[in-house]
């Protein structure tokens, strides 16, 4: 059986598509790289400033990706500095950026740099890249040990207001709507009831598959 | 470009309580052999600007773990426990900029313009006793521009004349701090005769001073 | 980057009162073939956005003086007399921008910002009916972003993926417009097989189309 | 006898220092460069986008000046694009500006782009290089056709409001100061009081000299 993370990352890869230029942040959301459909052309962005990363380099490196581990550039891609690789991000130039959090809600906010008084890693890029990417996709476990992270409201100080397109855990696939949440897909190990019981947030139920991608 | 110098020609330049913004991201492209040389000297109170608080052993992390720096402006200190101990304790004072609004203050300090206005931020806590504009319908967070007394610029291909390329990720904010602050010291990775002028990003007028090679010292 | 395309398939992309920016400083880097392509078709009414009104029989100059530009934002008209002439009789509206308030405005739309603050046209009648702001003490004007429907974009080295560096002082705005519009096609003055990753301006998921070359079409 | 654009050129080529970058405006301004003592290492700054401008090219060039004319780039230059450029100019690093202006004021603001109703060529980049260059020198002769050039407040439209440093013409070189235009130097064709007539605004005149680097 797959892991969490696996399953999450597989189901994602599933989301972009061709031609798509897409920023991955630390954690899972590296992952998702592992899974993409070869067949597919899909142009990764670094925040520190590289379009083209490609996979991982072993030994010491004059380039890393954003998690500061030594990286590629494929060919065709291209190096700049940090000002232009946030005019790329925040001007709408990439298509998808996909990114932990700790709390999303009912609104497409999201927390995710920092719990007061216990740990304040600080933003880094998350803020400009949930603003300015034209589609959100977060990736986490549905529960931080069996306490929901999908809220109605975000308690944890917000990364973005309203910039959540998608929530992708290894229970299942969430839509964010102007309505609401939206479920739209469970993985098979769940039953839509469990998914709901481990979501605080209410979450429209009418039009629910099981998760595409997941060999049962 | 005033010349190449020496370390301690470098070292002479700095005095406690000054605002020095380092270039790297995670320690890549950091000026590694400038902060040493700032390490060696006693200074200490520095407001220090820099993309992340690096690590304990690598980048503008080192100046932290030492205690030399008072107040850190970066965008990210999860790589470094020690960053975050201090802040906790009340030894260092951390403000945390988003990435690419801590870009662009900078660059707007070495652009001449007197802020930017930026989405990024907006109903966060990052907004709060900041000036909030509507531009087409739109809200904005006017972001003021960042400038430093020193600029420490690392990850550089540097040129006899003092203009500046960059090697691969290395680029990241450095190119930005060189035109930010009053003085802009490199400490480049390699140096070459002449570069080409479409590849140069730092061009030699905006350098003040390189640092020597190891065996040019 | 969706493809490179003759010119046709350029030329169904236009439509009267559209918004073009056009890359190029007095001619120089100017995506010639692709103003000869517009000027086949009969579209009209355009809004152009570019540096200046480049000459009569060069740049952007030819749709001026074919009567093509209702509007016409650039920073200086005085060597294109009909663009003069156009603007007494009534018959063409010109929006005077600083230079360097231009390429920010440019360049905010494609950075995603909501405008910057200029102490450019402080007291002067550029200043007129805009928002002063002070910063630090002192007062800067608040410039908003400038995009369009459509980037032509001259003066660059192409390669196959549609990656563009660009030539000389040919660059100019092309990097700048690149980014600011809903499709930015460029018309290379050469093309090569892959551009080096460190020489690249602007790389190809910028780019929507590249103009074949005369013989590819 | 050297014409009037030559002594002024030949005159601010004196001011221009080892080291300093500068931006040279169209016409008169242009001509600087000739008369510049080969033993000093200024570097010249083109608002189209290179560091290092060197001599006019022959022929069709892809490298421009900011006049449109071919000319060439010298060893260790750079080029940019049009937003790096301003970023020099507005941003304080280029040491001197030199350029043509229609009307200079007492207070040091000047008016070059605009006659309304009748001549509109534009500002181009006028106005960031005065507000940005750390010195501003005007080069122009000191009337037109007699009528003075130099005034108590400018009457067209300005291209700054109090950014000029110096004045420079075939007369004479002025001085701006928090208190008005000083005289500091006189072309030995000239005396003080031919100069004074020639100038609507008031002049201090208790320092003069000959101007610098006339050949008697």
């Amino acid at each position: 059986m797959m892991d969490e993370k696996a399953i999450i990352a597989q189901r994602i890869a599933l989301e972009l598509q061709d031609g798509d230029l897409v920023n991955l942040g630390i954690g899972i959301p590296t992952i998702v790289a592992d899974y993409l459909d070869p067949a597919k052309h899909v142009v990764f962005q670094s925040e520190n400033g590289i379009i083209g990363l490609g996979p991982l380099a072993e030994g010491p490196s004059d380039l890393v990706n954003a998690g500061g581990v030594g990286a590629t550039i494929v060919e065709g891609g291209a190096f700049f500095d940090s000002a232009m690789s946030f005019s790329i991000i925040r001007g709408g130039h990439v298509d998808v950026t996909v990114l932990g959090a700790l709390e999303v809600d009912s609104e497409g906010s999201l927390a995710s740099w920092i719990i007061p008084g216990k740990k304040v890693p600080g933003m880094g890029g998350a803020m400009d890249l949930v603003v300015g990417a034209k589609k959100v996709i977060v990736a986490m476990t549905h529960t931080n040990k069996g306490i929901p992270k999908i809220l109605s409201r975000c308690r944890l100080p917000l990364t973005a207001y309203r910039e959540v397109n998608l929530i992708v855990t290894e229970m299942a696939v969430i839509e964010v709507h102007p309505d609401g949440l939206h479920l739209t897909e469970v993985h098979p190990d769940y039953t839509v009831e469990q998914v709901v019981q481990a979501t605080e947030a209410p979450l429209h139920v009418d039009r629910v598959v099981p998760m595409k991608g997941v060999a049962c | 470009m005033k010349g190449f110098i020496d370390k301690s020609r470098f070292q002479s330049m700095l005095h406690d309580g000054m605002t020095v913004m380092i270039g790297g991201f995670l320690a890549n492209g950091s000026p590694e052999r400038l902060i040493t040389a700032v390490l060696e000297t006693p200074v200490k109170d520095l407001t220090v600007i820099c993309n992340d608080g690096g690590f304990e052993d690598r980048g503008a992390g080192r100046l932290i773990v030492a205690g030399r720096v008072k107040k850190l402006i970066a965008s990210h200190i999860g790589t470094n426990p020690t960053a975050g101990r201090l802040m906790q304790e009340g030894k260092m004072e951390i403000v945390l900029v988003p990435q690419g609004t801590l870009a662009e203050r900078i660059r707007a300090r070495g652009a001449g313009l007197g802020g930017i206005l930026t989405p990024t931020g907006m109903n966060t806590i990052v907004a709060e006793g900041k000036t909030v504009l509507p531009v087409n319908g739109k809200d904005y967070l006017l972001e003021e521009p960042l400038g430093a007394d020193l600029a420490l610029i690392g990850g550089a291909i540097a040129d006899r004349y003092g203009n500046l390329a960059y090697r691969g990720t290395m680029r990241n904010f450095n190119p930005l701090i060189a035109m930010a602050s009053s003085i802009a010291v490199a400490d480049p990775v390699e140096t070459v005769a002449v570069l080409d002028p479409e590849r140069i990003v730092t061009p030699y007028p905006l350098v003040d001073y390189v640092l020597k090679e190891e065996n040019g010292q």
